[in-house]
């Protein structure tokens, strides 16, 4: 029959969209190696590996949420809000920054710093699925309003004085990688598991393909996606603790603009607008070629004033090379 | 006698691929002037895409198609094709955010020196309306019709294009029998006008009520082109699926009588809700029931109340003696309740996932340890339901959107029966889906209540209520009538529309 | 040298030669442009092998990756510009570990090893800005035009005005206009400000570079653009030094600027760590150029490059970076 | 028949969508009267309108793109960079910024940057349209290219030295309102009228409402869609002149984020990201509403360290208060 032959073909599409990006990432390892030796040197890949695991969390996390076919922009405020109360609560009041006179414990700030990150998204998930305002907009407010609270909390300072804790994260190394790479490369296991092999995942890839036909299905929908935003909060809180510690300190700024680049790395991996199609996988070859793209840039030695024309168009040129290795339109 | 005019139109040799898949295999067509042609076939035969082409909307790979004998126009110039044909297309061609009246003057508005006169608007698609005897506001917007109401608005545009060719796909599959009527009427009088059609439908009755000739695809290729009277429908079904060997449906009449002591399945007590008020019926082990009613009648809405899409105003339902949490879908799967929704693309499936994920999308919870649901336990059952359901696909990772209609209504077939319900609820079962999966559909049905399971079927098809043991008739929101097995079909088509015959 | 002591073969890590890498913090900002220009300059004036600058887009992150990179690719020396004292601290450290000196340029971090910090103090800027509007305005409003909340170089200069104002003109009402360095949210804020306060008598721009232009707009937009001089005349005081600048004062539309040597930045930036690479270590005292190193915070120097105030009387003073270019 | 009586009732709601944020405004205006007495004199009413007027014509493109159901980040870059192509092309090289020695006439050089907003609409057109690439990650890349090249062709620099009538469209007056709200307002009647009273601007909500089937109705929706890109480009180019002539000065950050603020306007002015549903009446509103809370905040001199928080947070009461009054889920 006349679909049997089509069947294959399709299906083999609907994996490319996931790989699509790979021959873009070699191209681009292959440029950078040639262009620089020390590029493929084991420092240098564990460099980009570093500098890429705090937005690979946060990708992860949006990835949740437009699986679901929503949006959550407010995750680049949750990367400098939750560290930054984190670090309010355990800052002695004496600094002149604190809160507390007697803080918390290092281990119990850090949990703050979770708990943060999940009100943001009961928050946000309360808007969005109970009160069914838009996401984009209600999410667009909150990331202006939690970036005008950490201004405001912080009366715009940065903050360096917390515990070491804050910072062991992306300072402390096992095996020669930092716990949040390690932090990440799990985090992608676990998620990626669940996404292919249990329920819940499943249920997410049902929400965002046709919401209606999963609440038909018995999958609570609402429920679900609500959970969806809180796990998203949580993960972007320990996205911006893995920045503060990578950066050594937490300014005010911290996740500004992320949120483009966040988007940029999950739509290039294969992740759609639309809900309900793309994996893990391809949003993590997203991150990477980020990662990659940027540090080839600075080793490329590109001038400074054309590094960012240069950087746009070769997301663009991969864009369109992942076009036409999976020669799918993409959506 | 004259030499007879050239033809309508002339399709020869068409070819269309997608990809690796060949829809239409040289394919060829001939409608004569003043003619109703019917064009059958199974799922995915081929139809749409012919359709499709004979519209200008997409351009064969080979062949030719011509009008009245000169060659069509090309596809970019949308202005001369429409003036040769007209279509109401298989899938919804509203916009959904526009009004009736914008739907139907679409890029034609009536305008003055470029701008557009809504008032002059609202009259004519009102005129249009009312000439066609649509009961719609022309304010309302497309998006908020119900199905019926949509598709006759489709039908009023197509017609109102001024073709004297005219292409409806599949019209009927959503329109109840009062609606089917009078489109019949209406294209009664618009042949006796002159007017030529081409005509799509899986009910063969409306084949012979209707047409004169008929042509047969069958796997991407013309089979036969004949007079309908030169084809008896076995003939036809045979045609259609290359077997021979009649249909078979079971019959409820021709069942043993339940056993007085069948204990009740479910049990519904003064539902309400919006659309239908006080509705109480009992469903006993070993028995299939069907729902009937117009489009109107709020039988559906019943049905979806029962299964826990919709939240009662008052009311209770119990399965098996125990009372169900409402308005709760997962409590009604829990309680053994499996239901085919009403509208397999908005409900029944997940287009974009395979076989296997929407065929186990209601027990998901079940596959294994911990909610574990692993490929391999997922691949199986889609494997199973493929087998057990006759679905024609590569294998259970295939998108659903691959499919044909009635494949996808089997699908939509398994995930009802994956969490092997005690009480099946089946709305619209069959709808669109041709003869011969339609024959699998119910079998399937009468297989569960041979089980000893109960069965609920809401439909308005007498195919579709013929295995019942009765049938319940709903009328504007309230239970009517009943009807044991054994009816009649005009009786029971009576009930359906109120209409009360003499001598019962 | 003055102020600079030759350590006896010290850490000698590649005698003085190798290639730096230097950074900037952003490039929409004309005094960065301006300094960014004055990098590859400078560098070879001083005859360091100075690599292309690279642009942190005002990510604090993003510096620290560029920093790393810069160490991957084995440069020897680095000349950074950090976005805030304490986010750069992770990057000394990076740095410190392969022995690679580093000179931090206008912002002097919390904490960390640098050889040595080159600016000019931000928190005079305001005090300077402070006092030329308070001399002339003494009672009344004044707007000030902040930069972004969340950098250490504005924050330095709001808090250094709005001190000096209470202290010494306690006659003085302050306005703050948060604008983020953006031209159209201070052309739109100031005129919010002007219209629902005609009566402002000065203006206190934290960047001349991004919001002289939207200041005089909004000034003619609303009537009250007079030269010094018109009893009408609002004051204005600008922060940057750049040519447009000068050419306001000299047609009396602004009455100064504080000029932030763009120049010295970059050339004292190449200077020290030509030294540092060479081994040099450094103290307090004076230098040879005019400045004076001080110790801000325990092992932190800072060489304190002057930051010329520029009114009608000094602004053809060609030694200034703005009339240079 | 159930639906008769629905009907009425479902257009009135499908109208209040567009006036939904009139109860928000009304209420932000009279919070403004009360604080400060001289909210509503003319003087400040104009300023509000001038501060708005380059927001208003970028947010009428982004509303046509967005109605045909697509996207267009790259319009903040555009902003930026049409006007500073037309600046060099008439600035002499003499003044060391310029790309001639004889400069172009200023009328040619005004055509000019109407004509690289253009340019910049055909590209992400034929990408979108043509290629059919994700117009969400091409109009991204889009954006950062184009921000990239402001950067660097004028290498950072402000331009200042531009002919007058760079800047005539802010500075000059006709019956006490600047030029630049004349024409924000011609421009929305004009586009208004069309989307309401000409073929033209009914098949952009066909479009955006199902394109498939607007195709069946014999629209050209490929060549439709692609222009759309391209007027859109222009509106934003022209936004751009506005702005260069309300700052006095075109600086390499121009246009910087305004894209938030652009989806804001439009999305709490009632146009869905979905395509086909929305006013331009309604994104006007959106419009004013951002510019009188800007205006009022600064007037009323929230603290500044608050300010951000203060606006996220109107924002996010509008759009409940327009949730509210309006009745209705939002998409
Ligand atoms: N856009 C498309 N892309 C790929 N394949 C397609 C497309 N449209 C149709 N096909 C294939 O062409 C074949 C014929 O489809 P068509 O829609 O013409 O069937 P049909 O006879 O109308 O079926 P039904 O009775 O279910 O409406 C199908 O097997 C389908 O797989
Ligand atoms: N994107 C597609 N790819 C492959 N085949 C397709 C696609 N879309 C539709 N088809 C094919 O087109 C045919 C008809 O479409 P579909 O199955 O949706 O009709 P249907 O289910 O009868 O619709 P309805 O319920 O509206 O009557 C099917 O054979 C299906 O395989
Ligand atoms: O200090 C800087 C300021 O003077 C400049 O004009 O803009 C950006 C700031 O970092
Ligand atoms: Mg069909
Ligand atoms: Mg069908």
């Amino acid at each position: 029959m006349a679909t049997e032959t089509a069947a294959p073909q399709r299906i083999r599409l609907a994996r490319l969209r996931d790989l699509a990006l790979l021959p873009a990432l070699a191209v681009v390892v292959l440029i950078g190696g040639l262009v620089n030796d020390r590029f493929l040197s084991t420092d240098n890949l564990v460099a980009v590996l570093g500098a890429s695991a705090a937005l690979a969390l946060v990708v992860l996390g949006e990835t949740l949420v437009l699986l679901t076919g929503k949006f959550d922009l407010s995750l680049e405020s949750t990367v400098g809000i939750a560290p930054a109360i984190g670090a309010l609560l355990a800052i002695p009041a004496a600094s002149g920054i604190g809160w507390f006179d007697s803080p918390l414990p290092s281990w119990l700030a850090i949990l703050a710093v979770l708990v943060v990150g999940a009100i943001v998204g009961l928050f946000n998930g309360f808007l969005v699925v109970k009160l069914q305002l838009n996401a984009f907009i209600v999410t667009l407010a909150m990331l202006i309003i939690l970036r005008g609270l950490l201004v405001g909390s912080t009366e715009g300072k940065t903050l360096f004085q917390m515990p070491d804790a804050f910072f062991a994260l992306a300072t402390n190394t096992f095996l020669g990688l930092p716990i949040s790479v390690w932090l990440a490369g799990v985090a992608y296991l676990v998620a990626g598991f669940l996404l292919r092999y249990h329920r819940i995942g499943r249920a997410l890839y049902a929400i965002g393909g046709n919401a209606q036909a999963a609440r038909a299905a018995g999958i609570r929908v609402d429920r679900i996606a609500w959970s969806v935003f809180i796990v998203a909060g949580v993960l972007a809180a320990i996205g911006g603790l893995i920045q503060t510690g990578y950066v050594g300190a937490l300014s005010a700024g911290q996740g500004d603009r992320m949120i483009f680049t966040v988007f940029a790395a999950a739509v290039i991996g294969g992740i759609s607008l639309d809900g309900g199609k793309g994996t893990l996988f391809g949003a993590l070859t997203g991150v990477l070629l980020l990662g990659v793209v940027d540090n080839l840039l600075t080793a490329a030695q590109v001038p400074s004033f054309w590094i960012q024309a240069v950087y746009g168009a070769v997301i663009l040129g991969a864009l369109m090379l992942a076009r036409v290795t999976s020669g799918k339109a993409q959506t | 006698m004259s030499a007879p005019a050239a033809p309508v139109v002339e399709a020869l040799g068409i070819t269309r691929r997608f990809g690796p898949t060949t829809a239409l295999h040289d394919v060829g067509i001939t409608v004569r002037p003043g003619e109703s042609h019917a064009l059958v076939g199974r799922n995915g035969a081929g139809k749409s895409t012919l359709v499709s082409v004979l519209t200008g909307l997409s351009k064969p790979d080979s062949g030719t198609v011509s009008f009245n004998g000169e060659p069509a126009p090309p596809v970019a110039d949308r202005e001369a094709w429409r003036q040769r044909v007209a279509c109401v297309y298989q899938h919804s061609t509203v916009i959904p955010e526009l009004t009736v009246a914008e739907n139907l003057f679409l890029n034609r508005q009536p305008s003055r020196r470029g701008v557009i006169r809504w008032s002059a608007l609202r009259r004519e698609a009102a005129e249009l309306l009312a000439a066609w005897g649509v009961d719609v506001s022309v304010d309302a917007l497309a998006g908020e019709l119900d199905v019926e109401q949509r598709q006759l608005v489709e039908i009023a545009r197509a017609l109102s294009y001024g073709a004297r060719f005219i292409i409806l796909d599949e019209p009927t599959a959503q329109l109840d029998s009062h609606a089917i009527a009078r489109l019949f009427e209406r294209m009664h009088q618009l042949q006796s006008a002159g007017v030529t059609f081409l005509f799509i439908s899986h009910h063969l009755q409306e084949v012979y009520e209707v047409c004169q000739a008929v042509t047969v695809l069958r796997d991407a290729r013309h089979i036969v082109t004949a007079p309908v009277g030169d084809l008896s429908r076995s003939q036809l079904v045979d045609a259609m699926t290359g077997e021979s060997g009649g249909l078979a449906v079971a019959d409820g009449a021709e069942r043993e009588p339940l056993p007085d002591n069948a204990s009740v399945a479910l049990s519904v007590r003064g539902l309400s809700g919006a659309g239908f008020a006080d509705v109480s019926f009992r469903l006993r082990r070993g028995e299939v029931l069907g729902l009937a009613g117009s489009n109107a009648s709020g039988k559906h809405q019943v049905a979806e109340t029962v299964y826990g899409l919709r939240k009662p105003d008052a009311g209770a339902v119990e399965v098996g003696g125990v009372p169900l949490k409402p308005g709760d879908v997962l409590a009604a799967l829990h309680a053994g309740i499996g239901c085919v929704p009403r509208s397999r693309h908005d409900q029944g499936l997940v287009l974009g996932m395979s076989i296997g994920d929407n065929a186990t999308m209601s027990v998901l919870d079940r596959l294994g340890p911990a909610g574990f649901a692993a490929p391999k336990a997922v691949r199986g059952k889609g494997t199973t339901a493929i087998a057990e359901y006759g679905v024609v696909a590569k294998d259970a990772d295939q998108p659903v959107s691959d499919l044909s209609g009635g494949n996808q209504q089997k699908v939509v077939m398994a995930r009802a029966l994956a969490n092997d319900p005690d009480v099946l609820i089946m709305i619209n079962p069959t709808a669109g889906v041709d003869v011969k999966s339609k024959q699998a559909l119910l079998a399937v049905a009468d297989r569960v209540r041979a089980e000893g399971k109960a069965v609920l079927i809401v439909s308005d098809e007498l195919d579709d209520l013929r295995p019942c043991d009765r049938v319940l008739v709903m009328r504007a929101g309230i239970l009517a009538a009943e009807h044991p097995a054994g009816w009649a079909d005009g009786e029971l088509v009576a009930s359906i529309e109120g209409v009360e015959l003499d001598g019962d | 040298g003055c102020g600079t002591t030759n350590s006896p073969g010290g850490q000698q890590n590649s005698g003085g030669t190798g290639q730096v890498g230097a950074t900037v913090p952003l490039l929409t900002s004309p005094f960065w442009q301006a300094y960014n220009n004055y990098v590859p300059k400078m560098a070879t004036e001083a005859g360091v092998q100075a690599l292309p600058t690279v642009n942190a887009n005002s990510d604090p992150a993003k510096l620290i990756t560029d920093m790393t990179n810069l160490l991957n690719q084995g440069v020897k020396g680095l000349v950074v510009t950090p976005l805030d004292s304490a986010a750069v601290v992770a990057g000394l450290a990076q740095a410190d570990r392969k022995g690679v000196p580093v000179v931090a340029v206008d912002v002097a971090p919390e904490s960390g090893k640098v050889a040595m910090v080159v600016r000019a103090d931000n928190r005079a800027y305001g005090t300077k800005a402070c006092e030329h509007i308070g001399e002339k305005v003494k009672q009344g409003k004044v707007v000030q035009i902040q930069g972004d909340l969340a950098s250490v170089n504005g924050r330095d200069r709001s808090e250094a005005f709005r001190e000096c104002m209470t202290g010494k003109f306690p006659g003085i009402q302050i306005l703050d206009l948060p604008a983020e360095w953006k031209a159209e949210k201070a052309s739109s804020g100031l005129e919010s400000l002007l219209t629902a306060n005609p009566d402002v008598k000065g203006v206190y721009m934290q960047a001349g570079g991004v919001y002289l232009a939207p200041t005089l707009q909004a000034l003619r937009r609303k009537d009250l653009l007079h030269p010094v001089g018109d009893p009408r005349h609002v004051v204005a005081v600008s922060n940057d030094g750049i040519p447009q600048e000068f050419e306001a004062i000299r047609k009396g539309e602004i009455d100064a600027t504080v000029s932030q040597p763009a120049d010295a930045y970059a050339k004292y930036g190449m200077y020290w760590i030509k030294k540092a690479m060479a081994g040099e270590t450094f103290k307090a005292g004076p230098t040879d150029h005019g400045s004076t190193i001080v110790e801000v915070r325990p092992g932190i120097l800072e060489d304190q490059l002057p930051a010329p105030l520029v009114t009608k009387a000094n602004v053809d003073d060609k030694a200034l970076w703005g009339n240079q270019l």
